[in-house]
């Protein structure tokens, strides 16, 4: 059963310096009030893993949380480089990272196996791409069937992942709809899922064939409305795509985005103060 | 009408799209020729989001792959994995559209890094979903401005396969669809040349002359006997885009992002 | 695009002699007005796959149109077993049937394998089983990276899946809700995939993540109200449980199934004028 | 109250299931056994069935594994596939809940034929969802009615494996899950001894002598040391039973099937 906790406790309780750590969310519902807790508790070397690591993990990685990336594609979308990860992979600030880098397709697979319970994944992909050359984990297996050889991958298992999602009800099943991503696998790959919901209530209404996460296959819901700003929650709030541009300037400097992490979220005490004081500036 | 140069490539790459068609599209100028295709001749084709929407009928541009305007108006919103595995690894994907950062002669395409991996002198974003549309979409189609630096004679580093080699080696790799059958720019269409699978010119846009796509392609680029000139964007094909860019302005307050 | 006809046409012209051929539906949705048309239209050679072979496929058997089965649980369920499946294993009759037995993890993958244009499928399955050793398409896949033996077995890619569904819309779309089984996959596995549907309607007012088969990856929808009796559509109809019961009497001897698909299928034009035809029986 | 040996051994079943435990049953005596659980002592006790409802919490037993009632009182209904990839394969069910034609001393499960496979004196229904589960569930239970031909020396044919041939042999076959934990009859309660994993008689049902057990057994049945007696079904078990059982008959016009 999902204890219904705050998000502070969950992320102390369930992620280990160390860890390999999922938040997912593909453009819709991205976990980032999870993503500023582990900041604000300092976690350090963890191992991040996400098809698009985008500002979510921007951050983590400039806040120097992350000793290694698994990702499929890196930028700010729509606007540019993701500016803390290129700095951290060419410059080795705040730290040096790690990158093992795949295609989507391939995640996806690999996050589809975790939660299969199988340790493998296998797919189509690759032939003709230089990809496996650099990233030794892309193996190949034969069919033994037909003789084709296709391509073998580790799957996905974190040691954690955190998702966000629209409703929970107070047994702590969880509710996801519209662009569902690959958070429902990333949850069950994981030895411990953590989910921020909008809203908990007493009834979540879900259609019969819904994406529903079971509360006995969770850790830990936390209630923290609009904490997947500046991506959203279909139903609750709209995509920010003036902050993925106000974004760029922040963290192209270490010193723009120290001083914005410092400010905005070391220096709150949890997600609703960081989105108090961000509306008050945006009211400037 | 008068046009510019980047309405011209989206026109002549929305074009390429049968009515009908099922289409995986990325955000960007995909995205766009994708829309125009289905505001105009194409009402019926079909468009796939990686992130799950199956059917998307957006009325602006989506400026991220989740914009929650695809999953509203889609037949279905499927998750990623499955968007993967039964719709284009499972070979129901009629036309991949792809950008890049570079391009090769045989419709290669790097969108992982200049210079070298592990010293790069510039970072790309990555795969993302295009080495599997690249070899599993019955065949895909290229977008992208030409010059010099993204039309290059040698790739750093090959992201997605086009034609690989050249010749039959897309066939002795073993991939099911038939790879990039055209590259699109904002200067002219490339097609791969029977037998070499080398892209070469097969139409100018209107006022395009050979010497500047010879100065914009870092390869020896060649030109097909029969050289068409691409149709000048109709009236219908300007309006529609510029409705949708106008639509697409006033909802997000900026354009449908270029990539 | 989905061509909406008649289910006669769509068997006349997508199901040949010698084909694979998929019926699917979990104790759900079984799309038995399909096998009545295939005996009416006395196809042959048929090698069948379904992981319950229940009524739907005891029918086809006993009327000579099936060469092999391939099933993962063979009885008629709460009640006994399949007859015509027995007599035709045990005794040839009406004509030898080759059986490829497999268990249900095994097919249900087999058919997630064949939607995902795969070859084969791996799962973690049969150790310790005798059932490899008398299904040589049982094999194995040693997984690159952990070293552990896992099956894998051949994907299922019939010519033809039929499965019945509650609605489609006049494009063609097809809803299905409520127990799902394996019927997207099946029919995705298919070169061609017919749907039977109790309504045609203006819009299928699908919720958002509702499962969806879109018209264009269909070859053909056929409005056959009750088409899955004697089992249901949810929203639609009940379960004739009473059905399944009377069914092993008439099954039980070649002389009483021969009579009754005589009467029932062979003597009646279409599924609606057997549907009049057993009602009037029953208010016998 | 009186009670059968059926019941008997359908009450014995149940308390078996702790409440929370995650349960993946079959038709028949199990979903009885789980269903009875649920209306007892452990109403979180979370149903799962193979045709896809998970967390079904059914008011009369279903009469078949996709009865309507499942999907309409599940917190959600996915397809098959799904259930034995990400939910048993998965490593997420704590309880497998199984029937079976034969078993032998180590819990290794008959359901396909008696005699030779390719000339079966019965031909069975076969595996069904049975070998995985007994491979994948956290532990398994087992029941069924006790005799000298359902309780065999020999398997004429291992459809879903125990302990194997004893010992660690299912360690060895790098199996997940722990296995058969208990086999429930009409008559006993049979757990596997520590080390040989041979089933042993640990418990007897009130009123049931170890000639009885002898009788019904195929193998050289053993006892435990310390030998228990069952506790009588409670009245509160009883009367939930049969009211599950009466709900079930007045709905359906007949019993939730033993098979």
């Amino acid at each position: 059963m999902a204890e219904i906790i705050t998000l502070r406790e969950a992320v102390q309780r369930f992620v280990n310096d160390g860890d390999t750590v999922a938040l997912e969310g593909f453009t819709h519902l991205i976990p980032t009030a999870a993503s500023h807790e582990l900041i604000r508790q300092g976690k350090k070397d963890l191992t991040l893993v996400r098809m698009t690591p985008d500002l979510v993990y921007d951050l983590l990685i400039g806040a120097g949380c992350a000793k290694k990336l698994i990702f499929s594609w890196g930028g700010n979308p729509g606007v540019g480089s993701l500016h803390r990860l290129r700095d951290a992979v060419e410059k080795g600030w705040p730290q040096p990272l790690e990158i093992e880098e795949h295609s989507h397709a391939d995640l996806a697979n690999a996050y589809v196996a975790g939660a299969s319970g199988l340790p493998f994944a296998v797919l189509r992909a690759y032939a003709g791409s230089d990809l496996p050359k650099v990233n030794p984990v892309i193996k190949s297996v034969t069919c033994p069937f037909t003789g084709e050889v296709l391509a073998a991958v580790p799957s996905v298992r974190p040691d954690v992942t955190v998702i966000h999602a629209q409703r929970a009800d107070r047994k702590g099943n969880v509710l996801i709809q519209g662009i569902l991503g690959v958070q429902k696998e990333a949850a069950l790959a994981a030895k411990r899922a953590i989910v921020t919901v909008e809203e908990i209530v007493d009834d979540l209404n879900a259609p019969m064939n819904a994406c529903v996460l079971p509360t006995w296959a969770l850790a830990a819901v936390c209630l923290v409305p609009g904490g997947a700003h500046p991506s959203y929650a279909h139903g609750y709030s709209e995509r920010d795509n003036r902050f993925y541009q106000d974004w760029d300037p922040i963290a192209r400097s270490r010193e723009s985005f120290t001083a914005w992490i410092d400010e905005f979220i070391r220096g709150t005490a949890d997600f609703s103060e960081y989105k108090a004081k961000l509306a008050a500036q945006e009211a400037k | 009408m008068t046009y510019s140069t980047n309405e011209m490539m989206t026109v002549a790459a929305a074009r390429r799209l049968g009515n009908g068609s099922v289409c995986f599209v990325g955000i960007g100028l995909p995205s766009k020729a994708a829309n125009l295709a289905r505001l105009t001749h194409a009402p019926e084709v079909v468009l796939i989001y990686e992130s799950g929407p199956i059917g998307a009928k957006p009325s602006v541009l989506p400026l991220s792959i989740g914009d929650g305007e695809l999953a509203e108006t889609a037949d279905t919103v499927v998750p990623t994995g499955e968007i993967f595995r039964y719709w284009l690894q499972g070979g129901r994907i009629d036309v991949g559209f792809l950008g890049a950062a570079q391009v090769d002669k045989y419709g290669n395409i790097n969108t992982t890094v200049i210079g070298d991996y592990h010293k790069p002198k510039v970072r790309l974003p990555g795969a993302g979903g295009a080495p599997e549309i690249a070899g599993s979409a019955k065949k895909v189609l290229i977008i992208l401005k030409q010059s010099h630096r993204t039309f290059v004679d040698k790739l750093a580093f090959i992201t997605s396969v086009g034609h690989g080699e050249g010749g039959d080696h897309r066939k002795r790799l073993g991939l099911p669809g038939a790879g990039p059958v055209a590259i699109i720019t904002d200067l002219c269409i490339m097609e791969p040349e029977a037998g070499t699978h080398e892209f070469v010119v097969t139409a100018l846009h209107p006022g395009v002359t050979r010497e500047q796509v010879i100065e914009n392609t870092g390869w020896q680029i060649r030109f097909a006997d029969q050289l068409a000139v691409t149709e000048a964007p109709t009236e219908t094909e300007l309006v529609a885009l510029r409705d949708l860019e106008a639509r697409t302005a006033a909802a997000h307050g900026q354009l449908g992002g270029e990539e």
